[in-house]
């Protein structure tokens, strides 16, 4: 039986004949490409850059992942650098920590966002507190990429917003972009990160484009909220799959008169509430739109937040859109349970109303 | 005990005597085997062939696993229960399911929302293991009622990696629990193989939580109903759980959104075809002269109609509306829900308005 | 080597004579009581009550569960109803759901707080979606207790307080009592529910003495929101082991002239926004406070729907205090780092300023 | 096999002979393990002194458990690594850990704040189980790097039940990686006995994921130390892991917040008693002529010295500031925590002012 992580002489034997080919190197331009190819491309990137990251997770390897994310890369990386795990996610991550303290930088997958759940302990429990509990002695550089979100009309459990049950728990970091060129980079931010990041892509913009400038020179700091669009009568925050829509919805808005400045907010742990407040005290007004349920969702957390910073600013109160308290309903009812256009529109209209 | 494990039906079709698992069928039992097969067989191109066109909107295809999902659930008394994984479709047809209530899970109308009371037969779960501890948990009820009904839990070979199905056999084993663990091992994990997954054949994990564990042929439909039915009355006689590992292969892709071409070789596809489960059962059903031509021809027509059933079905399948959504979130009233129905409707209402 | 679960005739006639034994009568009497004690006189009475009725867990057997809530109930019911669960909280959480499918009513007890997470993938993506997922057909009356919270001076993962990480699923309940009796009642609703129910226990109240009418005449409604202290400046909302610090607050308050309303909130899926309401409707303040992080914690929720619901009626923002988004200190340092009354009071006083 | 275990050691201080797990120390080398055992064991008496008097907040005892802890932790070369669970302070004196590092942790005054790498011990780590796959991880690690040192995970009896447990177990013998899973069965978690954990011997769980399970007496300190050792080569010689599990007894409460005696026998215990670990290495030292009364003297004032030192050590330790909670939460700057830090501060220093 092939033992994919081997005896030391041949593992390091093959780590080396890796290193010596050309494919190893990740090239560095301005392209337009697909969310998924910058991701892959970020993947390489860290591969090249160094030799102790790893990528670790279900049907990586030859498959390339079940959204091709990691396509190719165990071809050219090998398997000791590209390793499909057995199909259990707590042994993912718990494994993952393990090769972290022992001084690798692993990036682990989750097929999808509703698979995460059996390694909610390691992650919890282990992941986000072992710096804090050694005082700062051990650190855990472990990336969780996690494809998230609807949209893609599939099957129960396969378009799950889990980014709440993340944020609230201290020790770990939460991101999410919204364009290829912000997974490139902010997928190297995580994968240069100390802390552990839990790393969501929004599977329903995989495939769109954008320009992406790999060459070293264009790493912007670590992703604070940015603001996309500007407009002086209200301000929509969003991050991930969402920021397209709220763009959307702005251009919309934009012809009828109402000028919407658009935030994206790229960290959902911490969040960069200094860019949101400084945007709210213009506008006066706050929608917050996101796939997951509102109930407990980052709508409130930044609704609260922002109330309490902004009081004095705000003509409105915050509203909130997004997910209902219901589980995410079956595939062909996604596109009206979804806050798509028409539901960011209708808080947007109620928030300028009020 | 290892390689394709006990066989009572080579795939030559001639019989091969067990010592211990040896079955006697009648013709029309044989027949009523072979026919269950192709109608699985059928329904199952057709799942297929309906996510092609765009009717639904994935299929995780059964080809090759017939064998091991009709026999199996042959197995079964009527008062039995079964817990499956999202493949079992000939099984859910063994338990007397409506095809039609399994495509609208595949075509995105519903999760899946039968009545796992009605023919004993648990929703389908996505998540990989959970089920195991379901049916564990089940079994432990039917004991506790001093039922004699017992339980089958289906899941794959990946499956057997997870945490939540170690601690089933656990579970089971420490409750004396009356499940079988009918694990189909078709090799492949999407895109990972057996040796990704574990490092021993999957039915000796039994042993180690103290419980029998049997690698089966999984084509062969007869050791799969004997060897089940052999663990179904350890299960009624209270001896506790069984492993089954019915060696099968998973002839097509993972679902219809998966490219095999990626991870494994068409020739070991082919090395399987020659062991395919309706093949062999057909050989023997001919060679004893227990089928002939027109039992054949009239099966597959049996399966055509099935197939146009399903078709005709599929096509016709609505969504219900969005605001259903909202009804069985939970059992009793809920004013969070309430107030989200209400501010839908709300704004449902204005939406239609402004059009 | 002993089958807890045993034989389908053994199982039998020991249940049978269970029943016949005069323990199993629960008595109904007001009673001064503490809250260990009023937890387990309300299982007592729900084994007497339902025999479909079934206790699970670690070490709640012979010995009574670690605060011992189930004291002398195996004893008294027999290994077939009070059963001790191997050491997997993930296995004890799915064998509950599949003897709930199969007609029973478990109750499970989680030792503490910090050893739910093994279960969260069963009870998130399992037991709260399985009614949902059968559009009603399936029902699973599961009541998962478990003692969380700080306060007694324990070592590390025995202190949390993950309530928003129930809240935001859709398809659970989560309920806190403050009090004996609404410990006893409050379990006696969660039990008799068909929903799936997260019964958090203030364990730091265990102790606490306080009187309960255990006659089934008592029985109140389903746990809305209750207003515990009236007052007119200020609305200070909590629940579970943050109740009692905030009457302290209000009593102190009082002594310096501010009158606090106090609501329990009791129920933390759903939440009684309207009891809510109508007291910040008076008050124009609010004040939320828990033990869990403030961060995507509950006050964020309340504190979005609240303003939302009141926006023209807050006189000043709401206002959170609650833990830090650090793990759970070492318990020396507990006293300084749960919101305790100077903390809650420095809330209050920025409230009324504001 | 069963029954008590690989046993090199008997009760009476007699050796037994074993084919493969024979051991031939040295009179110092026998004499040092008995020390190891004694220093142990006062050292965990004093923790329950300490905790008695209200200096810690909890102690799980070790006591019973020395030969386990003290032959398994001299098996370790230096540069092997050590995964605990919360009762191995014997293991932890065998790395040369200072004690007192253990004692901030049950004193409240820090969650164990040492450095893994300082002693190659890592965390001590409450959530049952857990460890085991960081250990199976960082034995991964070792593996690629193309070291030759190997990894220990401690666990309990009841922490295999854990699915983290049995998906170590499996990740470790898919990768083959260097680490061996020291099972210390004392025989109960908190009040449950073995049955209610377990149908079969814990040793046999390994067999089931592929690699070899032993049972050794884990009250002879020369069958523990000679058996990991065996294990640890095998580790080394990339022949993958090893599940030992040590058969042995707690014989105290759980930890000093426990009552035993709600749920187990008293005579349990004093059969166990016979057993006891130190004794009957001091029948061999004696016995033998290894050791004679100045030596177990020398050794009893080593004790007392250490416990003075812990007690002296306990009593003066305090907390940190609570503001000092903020400063590692995450490795890197972060806006929230910073935020919180500066409100705390704000809050605190109007609270000072105030009074
Ligand atoms: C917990 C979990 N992790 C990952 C997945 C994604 N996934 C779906 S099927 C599958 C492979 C299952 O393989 P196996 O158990 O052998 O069953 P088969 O599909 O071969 O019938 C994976 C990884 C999942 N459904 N659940
Ligand atoms: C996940 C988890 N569940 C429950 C507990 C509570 N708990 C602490 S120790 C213990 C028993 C452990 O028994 P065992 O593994 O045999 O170790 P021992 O204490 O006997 O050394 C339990 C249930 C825990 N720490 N972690
Ligand atoms: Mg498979
Ligand atoms: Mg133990």
């Amino acid at each position: 039986m092939a033992d994919t992580s081997a005896t030391a002489d041949t593992a390091d034997t093959a780590h080396i004949a890796d290193m010596t080919t050309t494919t190893m190197t990740a090239t560095a331009a301005v392209e337009r490409m697909t969310l998924v190819a910058a991701l892959n491309a970020s993947l390489r990137t860290a591969l090249v850059e160094d030799p102790k990251t790893l990528l670790m997770g279900e049907d990586i390897g030859r498959l390339g992942g079940v959204f091709r994310v990691t396509d190719g890369l165990q071809k050219d990386f090998g398997e000791h650098r590209v390793m499909d795990t057995p199909l259990a996610e707590s042994g993912i991550v718990g494994t993952a920590i393990g090769l972290a303290l022992s001084g690798y930088r692993p990036i682990v997958e989750i097929q999808f966002d509703g698979f995460v759940f059996p390694a909610y302990d390691q992650i919890v429990t282990q992941l986000a507190k072992m710096h804090a509990r050694s005082r700062g002695k051990v650190r855990l550089p472990v990336v969780i990429r996690i494809p998230y979100g609807g949209g893609i009309g599939a099957v129960e459990h396969h378009s799950e917003s889990p980014e709440a049950l993340f944020a609230h728990v201290a020790g770990l970091r939460v991101m999410s972009p919204a364009t290829p060129s912000d997974a490139y980079w902010m997928l190297q931010e995580a994968v240069r990160s100390d802390d552990p990041v839990v790393f969501l892509e929004p599977k329903r913009r995989y495939y769109e484009k954008g320009e992406v400038d790999t060459r070293p020179g264009a790493r912007p700091g670590p992703p604070g909220a940015r603001v996309v669009r500007e407009g002086a009568d209200l301000t929509l925050v969003a991050y991930g799959p969402m920021v397209a829509t709220c763009l959307d919805a702005a251009a919309v808005a934009a012809e009828e008169g109402h000028e919407l400045e658009v935030v994206d907010l790229r960290s959902i742990s911490p969040i960069d509430f200094d860019t949101v407040s400084r945007s709210v005290r213009r506008t006066g007004r706050l929608v917050v739109a996101h796939e997951a349920p509102v109930f407990f969702g980052a709508g409130a957390e930044i609704a609260a937040r922002i109330t309490e910073r902004c009081f004095y600013h705000l003509e409105a109160p915050v509203l909130r859109v997004g997910g209902f308290h219901t589980p995410y309903p079956p595939s062909r009812l996604e596109d009206e349970y979804l806050p798509g256009l028409d539901r960011v529109l209708d808080a947007v209209d109620r928030a300028l109303a009020a | 005990m290892t390689g394709d494990g006990i066989r009572l039906l080579a795939p030559d079709g001639t019989r091969v005597p067990h010592p211990e698992h040896s079955i006697d069928l009648s013709p029309q039992e044989l027949r009523s085997l072979y026919r269950d097969m192709a109608l699985a067989r059928r329904f199952d191109a057709e799942g297929v062939t309906l996510q092609r066109q765009g009717e639904l909107g994935l299929w995780p295809s059964l080809l090759g696993q017939e064998a091991a999902q009709v026999g199996s659930v042959r197995a079964l008394r009527d008062d039995d229960h079964v817990f499956p994984s999202y493949r079992e479709h000939a099984v859910a047809l063994g338990r007397g399911m409506d095809p039609l209530g399994l495509l609208r899970l595949f075509r995105g109308v519903d999760h899946g929302d039968w009545d796992p009371e009605e023919h004993r037969f648990h929703l389908y779960t996505l998540v990989i293991g959970s089920q195991t501890l379901h049916a564990t948990g089940y079994a432990c009820g039917l004991a506790k009622d001093g039922s004699e009904s017992a339980v089958v839990a289906y899941f794959g070979d990946g499956a057997t990696a997870q945490g939540d199905v170690s601690e089933a056999f656990n579970f089971a084993a420490v409750y004396g629990a009356p499940v079988v663990f009918f694990c189909q091992n078709n090799q492949w994990a999407i895109s990972e193989s057996n040796e990704k997954q574990t490092r021993v054949p999957l039915y000796q994990r039994a042993q180690g939580f103290g419980f029998p564990g049997v690698r089966v042929d999984g084509n062969d439909v007869l050791a799969c109903l004997a060897v089940t039915r052999w663990a179904l009355e350890r299960a009624r006689r209270g001896e506790g759980p069984t492993l089954i590992e019915a060696f099968t292969y998973r002839m097509g892709a993972h679902t219809t959104s998966d490219d095999p071409s990626r991870y494994r070789d068409a020739a070991e596809v082919e090395s399987w075809r020659a062991k395919d489960p309706l093949l062999r059962l057909e050989r023997l059903l001919r060679a004893e002269g227990v089928a002939d031509d027109a039992f054949f021809a009239e099966t597959e027509a049996a399966g055509e109609a099935l197939a146009a059933r399903v078709r005709e079905g599929v096509r016709s399948m609505t969504a219900p509306a969005v605001r259903n959504l909202f009804d069985h979130v939970y059992a009793e009233p809920h004013a969070l829900v309430d107030e989200e129905r209400d501010a839908f409707d709300v704004y449902q209402a204005a939406f239609v308005q402004e059009r």
